[in-house]
């Protein structure tokens, strides 16, 4: 019994004469977790992209590891707008479980792929129904037995690709990339897409309005998550310490940190490492240990999410108020407490500013996309050696683990500054030697490493009050002097910082603040508004402390909104605080329930604060 | 300048060169004691103090490195921390010696997490429990070694078991485990030089008592007790590596062990035959002294099997804090090159 | 030989016909800590409050158990000014290694009763030298060889009793509280006391004006220190859990607890306790235990300060999240970091307010005096069971440890709250339950006890996403209603909490804002500057969320300083914050040098922003 | 309404009774298999579903509390912090019988502080480890107690060696230290239900195979391994008080412990003589088991002796989550009485 003759084609079409939809629509695969459609859906992401079309993925999938519905959606955008839409065109369904409830969410002229096992909910007659005979072409192909899930969903990229006219060729180098050159298993899965694209070739008739069409707008560019592109930016960046703690969505970053260093960062005389890598027995001790190393002089990071962060407050104190270079990757899921661990949002801005008790105030970085990501991945280090302090990066689930089409990593354009160490040389030529001494009037003193060799360079390094040789004391004038260097540093630390991405539109009187994630849905929005005549400014944060840039914005805009994904409007508060002169005049917009932003959101919500 | 040998080490320090500041510690403090025995150690052994690295948490035990050793770094921690730190520390820089001084408050109440992950990675540190059952410098509460009974002025009576910081370093497979008393300045001195001398984590516990909170006579942590109940396993005596060894045995009157560097412990039995290298023999006797009341001081346990931490991740000799930027940043070709699969 | 023949008389004395200052200065005895003087200390105090004369006692002490110095500073002020000032005018010296520094410190006029064995720094000829030959004393009153230190402090108790007119009668009655009327050491310190008066009377010639005279301006008031206050409060709030790690100052607070929790809740039936106190392992522990105790229906608490805040986050976030009733007192000493443990500080008011990852904002009591501490320990548990929420209490070193003269400790005046509580029958009559469920629309909905005897009365409590029957849920609408709930829930805590108190002068444009132990000082120089031409009105906070008052007092008022202890302005910040529209007019007045506040810096620093 | 006695336990309940959410485990998690045995050791015992309570930390294992006895309450806290939320939770109410599941990351890692705190106090409560040697809700890295050498797929190589939960409760004095397998449903489920009638802290470390990150052959966490071998002390079967002894040994064949609620739980002798009340004895199986690799099952240390934390703190025995307003506060005399030393 051939595939052909067990499913009959069958495309019941609501109206057949669309408009054809090139290159612009999205889908969504609904899966069950667990089941390995991961490789199936970058195959199809790979491919477009490498047809040149534009493309981004988002996953939304359970704090579980089998069973539970997940959903991964694909766009496709000749325009480039690669935020989450609140509804895809296409819809792959795979999930018994949640079939009726997907297909309830197709809009009026959508397109439902489903395996042909389901019977219920096929009876919408405003979208195009495709049958996949999923078992049946599983049956033929004969895949190992353990792979037997993986190759199913493969079943559905051979239709998609089929229906949509993505090129099966593209698929095969999307494989390629995926298994490493491997080709057994590209083989094998590839013989499962061209069996399901020659079925559906064969036994379906395309009724539907979407397609693509090989294009050129992705040249130039990569794709890629955010936390591999921070790996990586660390090791550009020189790291030679890290300390995790496993915890979605970061894991991925300190894997990929293991994953690439044995290749870029063997020894090649020794065959040994030139780092060092250790899982913890939790974040307190990931930042401890980060924290010595860092002393030590090694270029030291950690990574987490929420509660390793919540975890680490009392070392960040330490470091702090030591003046240890650290750099603290947070990769924001949805809280507060355990919360939404497989959920994105951007909740901890506050908690991160101000993390330890007493009067802490920390370098906070905010990348906005994974090219991004790996720019302050190296950026960091400098900044937390030249500023001798803690350096957070926080970045969110959105941006660490779904793929992002992005500008290609830039190999750093400087060398590395290791901020002021003075040697056993330096010392013997000074002749003195104060820590903490404020020599050049930017709260910055000098450190020495430990093991210099020189009777006076070192110090007791300590998280209690202390004079400028790091000697303890109680001495209220030591005390003050010493909190007042520290503030003077997080003012120095305005001229280092990264400044604001500011976009400008001719007689914008809105002003749209943001950081982050925000800025795929908010730029589309931006052009949704100002094609309905609402021009609007746009400037992205990307470094707490702020930079003069973000105050003149403010001035120079009649109305200002902050967009922003947590629930208590964290990054407005902390620009009321920055600009108190105009802190009752900046409004805020935001939503917090774990999804990525859309543009339709956002255009929404800025339409109803400008009345309509 | 003439150097004279008498007062100066075989790297031409004097003894006043291992000094730190002044103790604020109790007169009287078994941690003093300690601190003193550190800087006799490493003085004998001719250890440059800038290649030493001390650590230490919170505590009155734990302001100690401040009043040893001035030439060498050091860094006082968070209450109960010192055990990531120094592991961060130690591997970013594996050519320094490193010494970490606690208390049993930090180590054994709030530290006790880290401390046993320590152990299990063989991270190469002198790890000194200062042990006094009590909380000296939050004014004495108990601490998680205190005796089952013990009474304390301002708290009442403990009633829960002690921890044994020496049994729990057996079991997480600390390769030197020793114990001792600030009583004994001359044993804690030995074991101190040995430690100093092994790789990989090398454990003492010194009974180390609070005058001021914790030396009441029946006090198992106090000198009285100390004194009476101290029951050395063997008579040690560190013999440098480069020190030809004068002190030889009669057969069955004492044997040795070598430490990573060469150097020789000298044991020189006492009251009964015991092979610290025997693993069963060592967790008997932590169970006896438990349960018989005594204090069994000694080198209880010693496996230089293990590798380190260091060794285990593979890591290059050279410091990683001591990399050049063209070691630590790899070229632009490579990065070139790995994005070509993100294309 | 009699003490007599080996200390000749010899009061150098700048002028003798000075005006006589009665009951108003302050005395500092300069000691070693770890010496025993805190009962000689003590005793002036108790002695002076007893003869009517307002007086507070501040000990400046080292993080160190015996051997550095301490001060201890005695006020005594007719008018009731109780702050710390910024120089004494009596000294008693009896540590060698701060004599000399101590002289300096003395005002022109002053009065300098000095340990006989001292012989430099006697050469200053504008104040007033007493010695005492406190060696000699001792060797006659021949104390037994360990109380020795304690027994020469009492010397100086003697001699300053004697000069300055303290009754020797209000001494035995100090010391008979002291001793809890044991007469064996009242009697052994009394006759040094009175050996050392009759020497002084023998031997010194009166020759400077600092006298006390018995007055009646005391009664109606206790002497008392918050942490002892705190844990009364606590215990009249019917705390029967409390989890605690020892730590500077808060130590004293639970250290209290052990020692009142005995004689006033042993249950009589039974002998047993009606109550645990658990020393844990760490302040993580600490509080954990309190939120399971807080779960389970105990009104559970723990008490510590800014490193063990630290540690306490991740707990804190699952409190707020999970909605478990549990108090967490504050005692805020210097930070960041291990700071100064013995210092004072007012600097986790950002960090308790927002302390936890993701979107978390808490409930903060902020008491200014013992007698609120009191008030608040027990208050805090009604507002927690009431909200279903943490609720900070932060006090600091100096209301905390600090000896404060106060309004007596007020028995509640009403019963407790237990909050919105369901019991098995109101379960059975309502035939459903969902413990999240916003029945009444002021966010908090009704808990259930474990144990309650019903098949629906069980919930699994948590700190992930959840539903309104606590079931997990990562569905966006769940998430977002629950946070819209927990933030109408913040809402409504503004109408449980305590009201700022508020003082006002006829014609003051300026309004002074504050929290805390600021009030003693700040009230002092409310009354200077008045004095002075300046009215001022004053609004103490001694909550968050704030109160309505808040704002209204901002708008009343032309110019409004927040005056506080730290180096951020962090109650400014808070004030920015809530009145976004005032945020640029709010000035800040702050010092952070781990001392107690004085009144004279407070003028000065008014008078400055002020123009002069 | 008649209750049919076949298929409802002493209290009328049926088994459905104790049922929770469907689990989303994966299909196979030992996981699974152990909450069924909770669930059936609970309906055996017949203990009302409301008078138990449920806690976890974090993890796959963490969110079992979820799939059984919806009827009891429970707290899912935080990763590695169930023991002090527990503490507090059964001070508060000595009445409720509790039972906490963790994982060995949970239990082993991250918590291991508070886990050794928790069993120095004794606190009254059934701990379950399900251990997987492996995170499985972070998809497959390391825990503490993976086996040294144990090679998983995404991190490689564990150079480390493992923690013994059971070792480590015999140091902290546990009275209650067993050690079990999910493979095998029979012995899991009585010694839940002898644990369950202990009083005092009884640990159960089940080995409990992750299907996904964790099953295979050479791992001593897998089903394979474990089936091959488990090699159990003794056959186990809990005998409540109130039922009569029906399994009676002939001499030399088996033994028994009588727990606190005058259960017996009996021990039938397989392969060897073992006395469980005999601590060196248990010490030495631990060693042993680790070092010969064998997965050594039962009842491994048993005393009963040592009084529950509530005891040592002379509570009384009234829930203090239950006291009125007048056991809670003193009245209004007591406070002006006091006042007066303030005066
Ligand atoms: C997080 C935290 N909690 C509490 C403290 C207060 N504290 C300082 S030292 C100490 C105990 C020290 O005991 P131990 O380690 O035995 O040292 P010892 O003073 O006895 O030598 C405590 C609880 C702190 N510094 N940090
Ligand atoms: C503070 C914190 N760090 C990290 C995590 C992420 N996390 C969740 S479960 C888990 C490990 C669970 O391992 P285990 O306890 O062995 O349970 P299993 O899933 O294997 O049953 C981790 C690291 C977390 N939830 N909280
Ligand atoms: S209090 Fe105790 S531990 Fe601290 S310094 Fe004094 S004697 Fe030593
Ligand atoms: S991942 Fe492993 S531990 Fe988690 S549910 Fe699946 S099989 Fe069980
Ligand atoms: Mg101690
Ligand atoms: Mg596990």
């Amino acid at each position: 019994m051939t595939t052909a003759a067990i499913a009959p084609a069958r495309a019941a079409s609501p109206s057949a004469e669309q408009a054809p939809r090139i290159n612009d629509f999205s889908i969504v695969a609904a899966t069950v977790n667990g089941s390995g459609s991961q490789t199936a859906n970058m195959a199809i992401i790979r491919a477009l992209f490498r047809m040149g079309i534009p493309v981004s993925g988002k996953n939304l999938f359970p704090s579980n590891i089998q069973g539970l519905p997940t959903w991964f959606t694909i766009r496709a955008s000749a325009d480039g707008h690669l935020a989450r839409q609140e509804t895809a065109e296409i819809l792959v369904a795979m999930n018994p479980a949640t079939f009726l409830e997907d297909v309830k969410n197709l809009p009026p002229g959508g397109v439902c792929f489903y395996s042909d096992q389901f019977t219920d909910g096929l009876d919408r007659s405003d979208i195009t129904y495709y049958p996949m005979p999923v078992q049946a072409l599983v049956r033929e192909q004969e895949p190992p037995k353990d792979l037997r899930d993986y190759i199913a969903n493969m079943a559905y990229v051979g239709v998609v690709a089929q229906l949509l006219g993505i090129e099966i060729e593209a698929i095969r180098g999307a494989l390629m990339t995926h298994f490493q050159n491997k080709t057994k298993p590209v083989d094998l899965n590839l013989r499962m897409v061209e069996a399901a694209a020659a079925w559906a070739k064969a036994n379906l008739v395309k009724s539907d309005p979407y397609r693509v069409r090989r294009d050129n707008r992705t040249s130039g560019k990569i794709l890629v998550d955010g936390n591999t592109a921070a790996a990586l930016g660390a090791i550009y960046g020189g790291v030679s310490f890290a300390a995790w703690y496993p915890i979605t969505p970061a894991s991925s970053l300190a894997e990929a940190l293991q994953d690439y260093l044995p290749q870029l960062r063997t020894d090649p005389a020794t065959g040994r490492a030139t780092y060092a890598v250790i899982q913890a027995e939790d974040e307190m001790a990931a930042l401890g240990m980060a924290v010595g190393a860092g002393w030590m002089g090694a270029r030291a990071m950690t990574s987490t999410s929420g509660p390793g962060l919540s975890l680490m407050a009392e070392f960040a104190g330490l470091a702090f108020f030591a003046e240890v270079p650290v750099v603290i990757w947070d990769v924001q899921r949805m809280g507060p407490s355990t919360g939404l661990p497989t959920r994105t949002s951007q909740g901890d801005l506050m908690f991160a500013r101000y993390i330890g008790h007493g009067d802490t105030l920390h370098v906070v970085l905010l990348p906005g996309n994974p090219t991004e990501c790996f720019e302050f991945g190296w950026k960091a280090f400098d900044l937390a050696e030249r500023l001798q302090t803690p350096v957070f990066v926080l970045s969110d689930l959105d941006i660490g683990m779904n793929l992002w089409m992005t500008d290609p990593l830039t190999y750093p354009d400087r060398p590395m500054d290791r901020g002021k160490i003075l040697t056993a040389d330096d010392i013997q030529a000074l002749g003195t030697y104060a820590r903490y001494r404020d020599a050049d009037g930017d709260g910055i003193g000098y450190r020495t490493l430990p093991g210099t060799e020189h009777p006076m360079a070192a110090y007791l390094s300590r998280g209690t009050g202390h004079d400028e040789e790091a000697r303890y004391s109680e001495r209220p004038e030591d005390w003050t002097a010493n909190m007042e260097r520290l503030w003077r540093k997080t003012e120095t630390a305005r001229q280092y910082v990264p400044a604001p991405v500011v976009d400008r539109l001719p007689g914008a009187e809105v002003g749209l603040i943001f950081v982050g994630s925000v800025d795929l849905a908010l730029q589309e929005a931006r052009h949704q508004l100002a094609r309905e005549g609402l021009a609007t400014d746009s400037l992205r944060i990307r470094a707490m402390p702020f930079t003069a840039e973000v105050t003149n914005f403010i001035e120079q805009h009649d109305r200002i909104y902050v967009v922003e994904m947590n629930t208590d409007g964290q990054l407005r508060h902390l620009l009321q605080l920055e600009a108190p002169a105009h802190a009752a005049r900046i409004g805020s917009v935001r939503i917090n329930n774990g999804l990525p932003l859309t543009a339709d959101w956002v255009r929404r919500a800025i339409r109803a604060e400008e009345g309509g | 300048m003439a150097v004279d040998t008498a007062t100066v080490n075989r790297i031409g320090l004097e003894k006043g060169d291992y000094r730190g500041l002044p103790t604020t510690l109790c007169q009287g403090c078994g941690h003093n004691s300690i601190s003193s025995q550190i800087i006799a150690a490493a003085y004998e052994l001719s250890i440059p103090p800038e290649r030493i690295v001390k650590f230490s948490g919170i505590g009155c035990s734990s302001k100690s490195p401040a009043y040893f050793m001035n030439r060498a770094f050091g860094f006082n921690t968070l209450h109960g921390r010192m055990s990531a730190v120094a592991t961060g520390a130690t591997v970013a820089n594996r050519s320094l010696r490193a010494i970490g001084v606690s208390g049993d408050g930090d180590t054994a109440s709030i530290g006790l997490g880290q401390f046993l992950h320590f152990l299990r990675r063989n991270v190469p540190m002198v790890y000194i429990v200062e042990n006094n059952g009590v909380y000296g410098l939050t004014k004495g509460q108990f601490s998680a070694t205190a005796d089952k009974g013990q009474v304390l002025k301002k708290i009442g009576e403990n009633p829960f078991l002690p921890i044994d910081v020496c049994q729990m370093a057996m079991n997480l497979g600390c390769g030197f485990v020793a114990r001792s008393f600030a009583g004994d300045p001359k044993q804690v001195k030995e074991l101190i030089k040995a430690a100093f001398s092994f790789e990989g984590t090398a454990l003492l516990d010194i009974i180390s008592p609070c005058v001021t909170f914790n030396n009441r006579d029946e006090s198992t942590k106090s000198y009285n007790w100390g004194k009476e109940h101290a029951e050395p396993l063997q008579d040690v005596t560190l013999v440098p590596a480069r020190e030809e060894i004068q002190v030889d045995y009669d057969p069955g009157t004492g044997s040795s062990v070598e430490l990573h560097d060469g150097s020789i412990l000298m044991l020189r039995k006492l009251h009964r035959d015991y092979d610290p290298t025997d693993r069963m023999e060592a967790v008997r006797v932590l169970e006896e002294s438990r349960s018989a009341q005594v204090l069994i001081t000694g080198l209880i346990y010693f496996n230089p099997t293990q590798p380190v931490l260091q060794d285990v991740m593979h890591q290059v000799e050279t410091p990683l804090a001591a990399l050049p930027e063209a070691s630590l940043r790899p070229d632009a070709a490579s990065l070139e090159a790995l994005q070509a699969d993100l294309r």
